[in-house]
């Protein structure tokens, strides 16, 4: 092989997502995420191969993964699936379904706080959004609470989020969201960087990529 | 209950449901939306239905289309990798109640179990109590916390499409269940809908609704195109896209056109190579 | 075969189960509940071919049942299983897992009443009993609940239970237990008879065995 | 959780539990019950459990004999066709906390998704509340229907044995899950006790205990003694009966001599042909 390959922003990501899974993590794969999934992948050939992967839309734990898809999860998952539990024990939070899961937030401010309802104000909103799913749900039981966004700008990563969909909320003195010990929102994914949510619970730089600079980081947030 | 069997026809199926129930529909967005029998519905000219779903799509849009919709609960409607189910973005905020999976599963447990409600701490510190004025809180009378008191979600009918069933009325699947089994439960009746009615009582895969919630089986050859239906076929994307455009561009009467028999649906709408899948 | 057959106690309670249970019934067994199993073997060899049943020993549905047995359900359900839920759902009340279940109590009152719990005071009790299990929960959800006694007799059958560990309740002016509509005692199989709870809801003859009379089924009564 | 894998040994898995834990038991009063490591636990002299169980049986008897015991919360305990479990029989009532499965399971639930309490019609109308004055109603905010508040069951580890189990600590079984699954979501941690380790992560049966839970694996042959374990042996009755004689006629310390290991249990105490079940 000779030609020389140039990162895409979406690879860049998805190693950065490689390299915060653990070798025993269960990864949370929702509906339509191809990059977590690939991150996931590449963590189990590289550093972590005792990874296992809950696949929401087959409605399975499984180890191996035969293919990315968006849309065959359940053949994907066909003999593969090592336990199969009621998405109704998920979703009441009786079971810890998985240790990390990577979302992609309509919006997500300083403090973790995503919003994936509507955009604008409640009571007159510019865009209502298809909905949160189980999101709210799931990021509460999370061991670590990861997003990423393909493209860091100034409109998704905003000051405060214009609806609170879920997230940490052990901010401003109110208690916080997770229902069980260690759930809170751990880092973002960009095409700019890493990014944490320190002591302080505001977001700050982890690392970033190649030759971005704060000053880029600053113009292409909210 | 007989001792009956129970499959029938189309027809006769949808018309168990008379306007104004409220209907539960089972799959996710992707997979296994009863659509044969939407359509029927969408024909018998129903009216007034609330429908509850966890993650809605086309099946939410043909309803739309099709007249038949008082009000939609739904964790989330779209058409998915498509965008944004054009229909549904476009009517009156006040049709749609927002739940998330939690109010449904909570709510759906609660009224399997015949309780008005099921407390839960999910959505308790988010912004989504603001879009459900009718959400109460409840106070732990062991802690003194107080959370948020999921109220039973009723269902009249589930309508559960899946690829296997028995004449008796037990229908299952090996491959997502997603949370039909606890609709059926909570339902007063279920209505299924498969594409291979199996001999009674084999042992067999996933069981997703058990034959004594069963009111009617109905042979369904790909009674769930457009979405998918494993191990049979998968979603159709090129269906959905055509819909998606015609909706935006030519409104929802055009779009209903697409689900027209003329004569048979399966048999002009559908392009089984396009969604059949070799492993 | 030319030896003169006397149908026992045992096999009469079998034979009356039997033509209580429906076709398309599923019917609950539980542990050790030899008489039941057996009758409703036999309602499945006769008039109701499509009957199910729940073994909750094995956590399992079930359609045939290769034999008697008290501590083998496992061994019998294997390669039978049509389904297994969760018995959490089943506890729960969310699954009404049962059509009809046949259980003997410690003691019986007139109104259908039935103790597992203790027999004696409730504060000073001559004998506390093994415990309820599940039968308060689950025979809030039958359809039609029944009881049987291989020894009808007057210290089991009493006009009110020294405790009332489930039930029906709607007497007195007392809401009804059931949590689902139709659920309520049904009637009572013995070695005399077969005994319901009209609609006094208090207990009646509804036919006797053989040469069985009514000063009999009086003095064994409570 | 680290990424090493969890086998250990009895002793070592033992002694994760200080005195004065509260322990889940999985399995019935016939079988799955982790003998091996109740055993273990009266060898190292654990004083002051609670013991929380759905149906308990010889697992109760033992622990008690062997004097771990503050607290029983069950169901049912006995030694099913033997008849009453006779230590149990004989114990101070106030010792012992009335359970059904309705109070364990909303318990188990509430306790695994972090609440205090869930509501439940299930023993509303009986005697039960009387003998727990521990229960409160709570009043629903829709209804205003007064129900039940089941109080979490707080646990915090559950013992849980199975036929096989992987090194990092996946657990299932082909036989009745009982409420094994919920015990273990519901605990703080497990320990799993099988009868065999098999290779990590092979797509497997029903999994009671997902790997997550699990703090420690042991290989316990014949690790449900005198219970059974299917597919792997049945339950031992005539041990129960002699257990259950001695235990009557000559007192509890008479009745741990049968559990001692001169020099091991499996060895001298189990006879294999007696278990076996030949299909």
């Amino acid at each position: 092989m000779s030609h020389t390959a140039v990162a895409s922003s979406a690879e860049v990501i998805a190693t950065c997502i490689s390299r915060e899974i653990h070798d025993i993590d269960v990864v949370g794969l929702g509906l339509g995420t191809f990059i977590p999934a690939a991150g996931a992948m590449l963590a189990q050939k590289t550093h972590a191969p005792k990874v296992d992967f809950f696949m929401s839309s087959a409605g399975a734990y499984v180890h191996d993964l035969p293919m990315l898809t968006l849309t065959l999860s359940e053949w994907a998952a066909q003999g593969r699936v090592i336990d199969r539990p009621k998405l109704s024990e998920v979703f009441s939070q009786e079971v810890h379904a998985t240790h990390v899961e990577f979302f992609r937030p309509a919006q997500l401010d300083a403090f973790g706080r995503f919003n994936t309802s509507l955009i604008g104000r409640l009571d007159a909103p510019n865009l209502r959004l298809p909905g949160a799913a189980g999101i709210p749900d799931v990021t509460a039981t999370l061991s670590r609470l990861f997003y990423y966004l393909p493209r860091h700008d100034n409109r998704t990563l905003v000051e405060n989020v214009d609806f609170v969909t879920g997230g940490p909320t052990d901010i401003g003195g109110r208690p916080p969201t997770s229902l069980h010990a260690g759930s809170r929102a751990f880092r973002l994914i960009t095409d700019l960087g890493v990014f944490g949510f320190g002591d302080s619970g505001r977001m700050e730089v982890v690392s970033l990529h190649g030759d971005v600079t704060r000053d880029e980081v600053m113009q292409r947030t909210g | 209950m007989t001792d009956r069997e129970k499959v029938t026809t189309l027809a006769d199926a949808a018309s168990l449901i008379p306007d104004s129930a409220t209907i539960g529909i089972g799959g996710n967005s992707q997979s296994r939306k009863p659509m044969a029998l939407i359509r029927e519905l969408v024909r018998q000219g129903r009216t007034d239905l609330t429908i509850v779903t966890f993650l809605g799509g086309i099946d939410i849009e043909l309803l739309l289309a099709g007249g038949c919709v008082k009000q939609v609960r739904a964790a989330l409607v779209s058409l998915d990798l498509i965008g944004l189910a054009p229909i549904y973005a476009s009517i009156d905020p006040a049709k749609c109640v927002t739940e998330t999976e939690a109010t449904l599963v909570y709510g759906m447990r609660a009224s399997a179990a015949g309780l008005s409600f099921l407390p839960s701490l999910g959505i308790l510190h988010t912004d989504i109590p603001k879009l459900r004025p009718d959400l109460r809180l409840v106070t732990s009378p062991y802690s003194g916390q107080e959370v948020i008191a999921m109220p039973a979600v009723r269902i009249d009918f589930a309508l559960i499409h899946t690829s296997w069933a028995t004449p008796l009325g037990t229908a299952g699947t090996d491959g997502a269940p997603v949370l039909d089994r606890l609709m059926s439960e909570a339902a007063n009746q279920t209505i299924v809908t498969a594409e291979h009615i199996l001999p009674n009582e084999v042992p067999l895969g996933d069981v997703l609704v058990r034959r004594s919630r069963t009111s009617a089986v109905v042979e369904a050859k790909y009674g769930a195109h457009p979405t998918g239906c494993f191990p049979d076929y998968r979603q159709d994307i090129a269906f959905l896209a055509d819909y998606a455009a015609c909706a935006k561009d030519r409104g929802a009467d055009a779009a209903l056109t697409l689900f027209a028999d003329s004569p048979s649906y399966e048999e002009t709408r559908i392009d089984v190579e396009r969604i059949l899948v070799h492993s």
